[in-house]
């Protein structure tokens, strides 16, 4: 039997030491300071929010606290001791565990073993003397995964899993190193979870904050997280960092998302513009007659139409991200018809979409569009059409057109020949995201486009979007909340099961977002 | 700050100062080395071994490797020694329009079936000697006639250095401007680091790579051009049989990363010069001939680990 | 090493399964059948049987030990360096017509302590000084060689002198060639680590994505010197293996071998990316290529076009073997 | 009073190329190179180019450079490096002399003074003087394997020419198997397993043309437990070779070998090179025969081994006077080709 969480609460002893101290900790990588001299405290029993826009120093913080990097100054203390990481292995023989804002399981390897793994090589009674007794590996993992109201099987492969179950999984294997270390160590163990929520949807979000109310009792929790309002109901605590420094640590009781939004970002919020504005449907763009393939998405009729925003909205299953890709033709579809710009398409593939005029940007960005050993500017000037293309590359255009979209984006820090990788989350996301609107699209397909984004970059790319289509693209979006999907499309079309279940014309129908989820599920 | 530093200088200049460094150690041991002829003799080593790592950097550069190029070089010298008599002058482009397509048939198969680089190419290695040994009829080559096409490549010197290593610089340079201002060179180093992205952002990727295999073909039969200036003769177990380590030596000791995405044809040039130095030099230094393989192999690990870049991922395979 | 990348690992990997080991089989009894046919009096026979997995008895030797290594996504390229100089510090230490050192049985475990030796050498200088596998490997290849050069000397081939230890891996057991069982029981042993221990799991760990090992705790320099110890090993019990064939010491015991191990894991159906696939599916790439080489001269082909026919067999029997992974957008290197 | 132009002694490295020194013909090779080199109280470089042209052709370039001149012999690996060599030396200002492997449209001559004298001995001859002893013992039937070098050897295929035009006079020998064993005794041993899995039973012969396979053949023919019906041939008389034909451990084994040590061949030669070089040869006096000569074969078989190995194979007043007649082993010119 393993003993985790919930088993072990009764009698939670008063401690007044925190949990972790850090002293003046500080990293700089090359002239960019990340984290400047920084002290900080969790108590017991605490969740602590950890936010900041986009660069401001969140994941290189907590990078230091797991050892992925070493701080250049300051020093860590966990529940008393001082802590010198050498590495990440001493952070999980520390009893902390970490969610990454990258997705870190191995794709090769069962749910079970991901789980036990990263307990560290005396984690688990299961790998104890190195020998692997694989059916108790099995339970160990189940009993975990069952906690956390999963009911992904212990015995499959991650790499087959969707991207939303693959972040449960490794929720549980976090959550499941924490305890374990910690409860070896007599200590109480802290998780880490950096922007767990952006990839989940509001039901898994659901388990994962009652997760975290259950791991309060035991431990403690930094959640990082660009949703606001997620942060003001799930954190007793909130820090915020800007440029490198904690700004504010406040209680959350009586801060609003406005306060928050004004220490993150030195300003207030705009009233932006919400909803949008009622566009007439002009001609359509790409037409989408009876496309189908077998088990993804099946007869979907589709108009985008120039100057509007289409959402497509649905569960995970529903089949958007397949359709979307198939519309890009980067993948294929078996029966239905492409039309763009009134032409039908044939042979459809990414090159021959984008010399149609469409564009789309994936949702995994690490994947799929960040080159991340290039720099900026040349991923900037990565798609080779338009006036990318031909043979030769003039280095002063990129230049001028990476500093332009630099400043248009507000993408931090200045540094326009620094490899993409360098940049924070929030920032490559950004560097993808111009690359397709440099090249003006006709569709513009956007997966996820906010992932990873504060909500003042946020504000920005989604005026970026209303601009593209005010410029005459037809947009398709699919927005991370059900919210973002109706503040921003002229049109939201609901996906369930691959099909088309219901369409509203946003000027007519003003669906809310019951009338969406009636139709999802 | 100063780790990022000293990686970009290494990156830079780490290829010139190995081969300096080795240079010099020899020159100290074999004061007269430099003054008898030594510079002219590592050109003409390295020119061959230059020219087959600079197809290879290429192909290195998408993430991939060529592990028929050497033997493709040889063919290349086997067919010249065949056709230089009946086609004189035509044989160069002739044998090196050959050899272009078989590495351009080396690309294609790879982008249509999907297999790895390195299981394709060494079935090729094995098609191209076993190519090598039938048109040859199992024997030596020898040019019959118009050797005067291709011999100039090696007795017309400038600066007491061989016409064929300059040659092989100015391709160098001009393979170097080839991929960092051109766009299927920026799509080429695109591949390399991230071959979905680079799909997904319209990089025509597989006719990328059959540019990388065409262009490791073309330089190999360059190289093999410059076995038969050199011996007059081919065979597939002389001069030009053993390119295929050295010149992925030069490669890596030229910076290029095996990773894919970072290769300099610049520092690649040094590495072949390198590369080539470390026979002659333990030989000009008089390393007992046992031992010679020993200080070969430690030269070469020490030499890449001076050379190569770390700062990127941390992570090395 | 990308190049050795065969199946996207950072994009949600395709999963090699029991089905996909079929093709392997498929090509090995489709090997068997034609070669059948075209020499039916020698080629199907118990005698023949035992010579082709009497061959193949070193290569799956050295196929075990270099398979876990390209579990984790590198490469050793030592293999022939290391077993000359295992070969020949085995001879020099055995009772040999040179009349060295004869320390008896001995000579077995200090022999193969030195491609541990090498081979940890091999992995402390990748893992700590950062250099890619494939150059240090390279590196010890030469020195491996020149290690056994410098222990030839100048002087006389060194006999075995023991003449029931040089029977030994050809004489049969239940009708087997020794050899060869001696190999079933390093795959066996291989196979135990791959999939019951903590090395072996760890190892498909860090092949499949080695910057989540390291985030994950996993001490991936540490293991990596593990296998590329454990590498050696094998390759030295190889040389010895090698030796004891040849009845004599000889610097390029292992000729050859690199290459066809290496062919070996690739038509196993092993990614040389890492991560996937493991020693009993190099076994069967091993039997490939040992049936195909016997089965090409009992066939009596032209010797040199044989190794144009084998490399167009290995191409065809990884193309075969991958052609339902076929994919847009799929990346392969 | 010489045509060429001569160099003082203290200017002369002697060289000497080799592929490894792990193979016995190679190490005889080097032996031979020092004892003379010890003779004329001369320093001996030795180039060693692990099967490598590149290599070889670097080394002797690396020597060149140092800045005296160079007196070398070589064997060189591929017939088609000696006009690269030739090159390196002529501009160092040494001499050369070349052994076995040279260009069949090349003549010293031709070429010019610094390659002094090529030597050749005839490869039929040597096969022949195996294929006759192997036919002999096997009483005039049965089958053969042969396992030549590397295929494209010139070498090998000569010798193996002379192996064929023995046995097409016994119409009961048949040459079931031919499969190339780069000169390799590991491989050897391996090719002859796959043989032995074919023919079984037939094979009562096994001709090679180099000694080292034969060692790997004979392994594989024993542990098939064949050595009592086997009989082997080599070529170059390894001395573990002329031990097994003195001392015949299986019985009924015949190990025929011919003889061209590499003993006599590099003093020989390295003592033309540097005789030229030092004026005490006048090259325009030479004759044909001595620029490009043959070598005579000594066949050593079970019956004259005894003698063989008794002296080494080398008698000990051979160098002395040799260093008074350099041309003294000349048998003729070049050789013509398979007898008949
Ligand atoms: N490896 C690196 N090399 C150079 N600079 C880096 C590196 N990692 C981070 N930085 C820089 O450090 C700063 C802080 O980045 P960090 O990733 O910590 O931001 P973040 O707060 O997590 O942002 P986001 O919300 O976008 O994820 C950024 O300016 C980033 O460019
Ligand atoms: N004895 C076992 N009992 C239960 N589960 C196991 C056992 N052995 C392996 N597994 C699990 O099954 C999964 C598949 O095994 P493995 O990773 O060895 O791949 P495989 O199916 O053999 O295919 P491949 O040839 O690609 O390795 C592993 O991830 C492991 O978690
Ligand atoms: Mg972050
Ligand atoms: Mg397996």
């Amino acid at each position: 039997m393993i003993q985790t969480g919930i088993a072990m609460t009764p009698s939670v002893p008063v401690n007044p030491l925190p949990i972790l101290r850090l002293d003046g900790i500080t990293k700089s990588f090359g002239p960019v300071a990340a984290v400047k001299p920084l002290s900080l405290a969790i108590g017991r029993h605490e969740v602590v929010g950890l936010i900041g826009e986009n660069g401001a120093g969140k994941s290189t913080l907590l990078k230091m606290l797991t050892g992925v990097h070493r701080p250049d100054a300051g020093t860590i203390e966990m529940n008393g001791r001082a802590l010198r990481l050498r590495g990440p292995q001493d952070a999980v023989q520390a009893g902390l565990g970490i969610v990454h804002q990258e997705q870190s399981l191995f794709t090769n390897l069962t749910v079970a073993e991901n789980i036990v793994m990263g307990a560290g090589p005396h984690g688990s009674a299961a790998t104890k003397g190195g020998l692997y007794r694989w059916s108790a590996l099995r339970r160990e993992a189940e009993e975990v995964l069952a906690r956390i109201g999963s009911t992904i099987s212990p015995d499959a492969i991650v790499g087959e899993l969707t991207f939303a179950q693959r972040q449960m999984v490794e929720i549980a294997r976090t959550i499941h190193v924490a305890c374990q270390t910690a409860e070896r160590q007599g200590g109480a163990p802290l998780v880490i979870l950096d922007e767990p929520t952006s990839v989940l949807e509001k039901a898994e979000t659901e388990v994962l904050e009652a997760e975290i109310d259950r791991l309060k009792r035991i431990g403690s929790v930094i959640f990082v997280s660009h949703r606001l309002e997620e942060v003001l109901r799930i954190c007793d605590r909130i820090v915020v960092m800007r440029h490198g420094e904690l700004v504010a640590d406040r209680p959350t009781l009586g801060v609003t998302e406005a306060d928050l939004f004004r220490l993150m970002i030195g300003k207030d919020r705009h009233a932006e513009a919400r909803g949008a504005v009622p566009v007439p449907a002009g001609a359509p763009v790409m037409r989408v007659a009876g496309l189908s393939r077998a088990g993804a998405f099946k007869d979907i009729n589709l108009d985008v139409h120039a100057g509007r925003i289409t959402a497509i909205v649905g569960s995970f299953g529903a089949g958007r991200e397949e359709l979307v890709r198939a519309l890009y033709g980067a993948e294929s579809h078996d029966a239905g018809r492409i039309e763009v710009a009134g032409h039908p398409v044939s042979g459809w593939s990414p090159r021959r979409a984008i010399r149609a005029g469409v564009a789309y940007l994936p949702a995994e960005r690490g994947v799929e569009s960040a080159v991340g050993g290039l720099s900026a500017a040349r991923n900037l000037t990565m798609v080779p059409f338009g006036a990318n293309g031909g043979w030769v590359l003039s280095p002063a255009r990129r230049k001028a057109l990476a500093a332009e979209w630099f400043e248009k984006l507000d993408i931090r820090p200045r540094l326009l020949g620094q490899e993409l990788e360098r940049f924070s989350g929030g920032n490559q996301q950004k560097v993808v995201l111009a690359k397709w609107l440099t090249l003006s699209p006709k569709v513009l397909i956007l997966d996820h486009p906010l992932r990873g984004l504060d909500p003042g970059a946020g504000a920005t790319v989604n005026a970026c979007i209303r601009q593209a289509a005010a410029q005459g693209a037809g947009v398709i979006l699919l927005a991370d909340t059900l919210e973002e999907a109706l503040d921003l499309g002229h049109e939201v079309i609901v996906m369930r099961d691959g099909e088309i279940s219901a369409r509203f014309d946003m000027g007519r129908d003003n669906p809310t977002t019951l009338d969406l989820l009636e139709n999802m599920v | 700050m100063s780790a990022l530093r000293t990686d970009t200088l290494r990156q830079a200049l780490g290829p010139l100062a190995v081969f300096a460094g080795l240079l010099a150690v020899i020159s100290i041991a074999v004061p007269t080395f430099l003054g008898g002829g030594g510079p002219s003799i590592i050109a003409q080593q390295a020119t061959p071994i230059l020219l087959v790592a600079l197809g290879q950097c290429v192909v290195l550069q998408i993430g991939s490797i060529d592990l028929s190029n050497a033997a493709i070089a040889l063919f290349c010298s086997i067919l010249a020694a065949l056709t230089l008599g009946p086609l004189g002058a035509v044989a160069p482009v002739f044998c090196l329009l050959v050899v272009t397509l078989i590495g351009v048939a080396n690309g294609l198969i790879l982008v249509y079936t999907q297999i790895p680089s390195f299981a394709l190419t060494l079935g090729t290695l094995g098609v191209m000697q076993a190519a090598s040994l039938v048109v040859t009829g199992s024997n030596v080559v020898y040019v019959m006639d118009n050797m005067d096409v291709v011999a100039w490549l090696f007795t017309v010197t400038f600066l007491t250095i061989p016409v064929a290593f300059w040659i092989s610089v100015l391709l160098a340079v001009a393979l170097w401007a080839f991929l960092r201002f051109t766009v299927p060179g920026q799509g080429l180093a695109a591949i390399g680091f991230n071959e979905r992205a680079a799909g997904l952002s319209g990089q025509p990727v597989n006719a990328l790579k059959v540019l990388a295999f065409g262009l490791s073909g073309f330089f190999a039969g360059l190289a093999g051009l410059c076995v038969i200036s050199i011996s007059g003769a081919a065979s597939s177990i002389g001069l030009g049989s053993d390119l295929l380590v050295p010149s992925i030596a030069a490669a890596l000791v030229g910076g290029t990363a095996i990773t894919g995405g970072t290769c300099n044809p610049l520092n690649v040039v040094f590495g072949a010069m390198f590369v080539a130095l470390i026979p002659v030099g333990s030989a000009a230094v008089g390393v007992n001939p046992q031992a010679q393989s020993i200080v070969y192999g430690l030269v070469l690990i020490i030499a890449v680990a001076a050379t190569m870049s770390r700062s990127r991922t941390g992570i090395v395979k | 090493m990308t190049f050795l990348t065969g199946t996207g690992a950072a994009s949600g990997c395709a999963r090699l399964n029991w089905r996909s080991g079929l093709a392997e089989v498929a090509i090995l009894a489709a090997l068997i059948v034609v070669f059948s046919i075209l020499n039916p009096t020698h080629f199907p026979t118990l005698v023949n049987l035992n010579t082709i997995l009497n061959s193949a008895a070193i290569p799956v030797v050295i196929g075990v030990g270099a398979s876990l290594v390209v579990l984790t996504g590198r490469i050793d390229l030592s293999v022939e360096g290391v077993m000359g100089a295992a070969g020949m510090v085995f001879v020099l230490l055995s009772a040999n017509s040179r009349e060295t050192a004869d320390i008896g049985w001995l000579a077995y475990p200090v022999a193969i302590g030195v491609g541990l030796a090498l081979g940890a050498a091999t992995g402390l200088v990748h893992a700590f000084a950062k250099v890619p596998s494939f150059i240090v490997s390279l590196g010890m290849w030469y020195v491996g060689l020149g290690i056994a050069a410098v222990l030839f000397g100048y002087e006389m081939i060194p006999f075995l002198s023991d003449e029931a230890a040089v029977a030994w891996p050809t004489a049969t057991t239940f009708g087997l060639p020794n050899s060869f069982l001696l190999a079933l029981c390093i795959v066996a042993f291989g196979w135990l680590i791959e999939r019951y221990t903590r090395l072996g799991r760890y190892t498909r760990a860090i092949g499949n994505n080695e910057g989540v090992a390291r985030m994950t705790g996993i001490p991936v320099a540490a293991y990596v010197v593990l296998i590329f110890a454990f590498a050696g090993a094998c390759s030295a019990l190889a040389g010895i293996m090698g030796s004891l064939a040849l009845g004599a010491g000889a610097a390029n015991v292992g000729v050859g071998m690199l290459f066809l191990t290496l062919a070996a894991i690739v038509i196993g159906g092993t990614p040389l990316g890492g991560g996937q696939g493991g020693a009993l599916r190099t076994v069967m790439g091993v039997l490939i290529l040992s049936t195909l080489y016997n089965g090409l001269i009992l066939a009596g082909v032209d010797p040199s076009i044989q190794s144009g026919v084998s490399g167009v067999v290995l191409v065809v029997a990884v193309i075969a073997a991958g052609w339902s992974q076929r994919a847009k957008l799929r990346v392969f290197k | 009073e010489v045509s060429q132009p001569t160099v003082a002694k203290e200017d002369i490295v002697l060289v000497t190329t080799v592929i490894n020194a792990t193979n016995p013909y190679m190490a005889s090779w080097i032996e031979g190179s020092k004892a003379l080199g010890e003779k004329l109280g001369l320093p001996v470089e030795i180039v060693q180019s692990n099967g490598s042209s590149q290599t070889q052709i670097a080394g002797i370039q690396a020597l060149a450079a140092k800045g005296k001149k160079i007196v070398l012999v070589t064997n060189p690996l591929a017939a088609s490096d000696v006009p690269a060599i030739a090159n390196t030396i002529k501009q160092n200002g040494g001499y050369m002399a070349v052994w076995w492997n040279m260009p069949p449209n090349m003549e010293p001559a031709d070429v010019g003074d610094h390659f002094v004298a090529f030597g050749t001995y005839n490869g039929y001859t040597a096969g022949e003087c195996g294929a006759k002893a192997l036919v002999a013992a096997m009483g005039g039937k049965g089958g053969i394997i042969a396992l030549p070098g590397v295929l494209d050897s010139t070498v090998s295929q000569e010798r193996v020419a002379g192996l064929k035009n023995v046995i097409k006079d016994y119409p009961d020998i048949t040459l079931l198997d031919e499969q190339p064993a780069n000169w390799d005794q590991a491989i050897a041993l391996k090719t002859t397993q796959q043989l032995i899995a074919k023919y079984g039973d037939q094979i009562d012969g096994v001709w090679t043309a180099d000694d080292a396979m034969m060692l790997g053949a004979y392994e594989a023919i024993k542990k098939a437990d064949m050595i009592d019906e086997v009989h082997f041939s080599g070529e170059g008389a390894y001395p573990p070779v002329v031990d097994l034909m003195v001392n015949q451990p299986d019985g009924d084994v015949v190990a025929a070998s011919s003889f061209h040590r590499g003993y006599k061949a590099a003093a020989t030669g390295m003592l033309i090179a540097y005789k030229a070089a030092v004026g005490e040869i006048d090259i325009s006096k030479l004759t044909p025969e001595q620029r490009h000569g043959q070598y005579a074969i000594d066949c050593v078989t079970p019956a004259n081994a005894k003698d063989f190995q008794a002296n080494g194979g080398i008698d000990p007043t051979w160098l002395d006077r040799l260093i008074q007649d350099p041309f003294m082993d000349l048998v003729g010119g070049p050789v013509e080709g398979p007898q008949g």
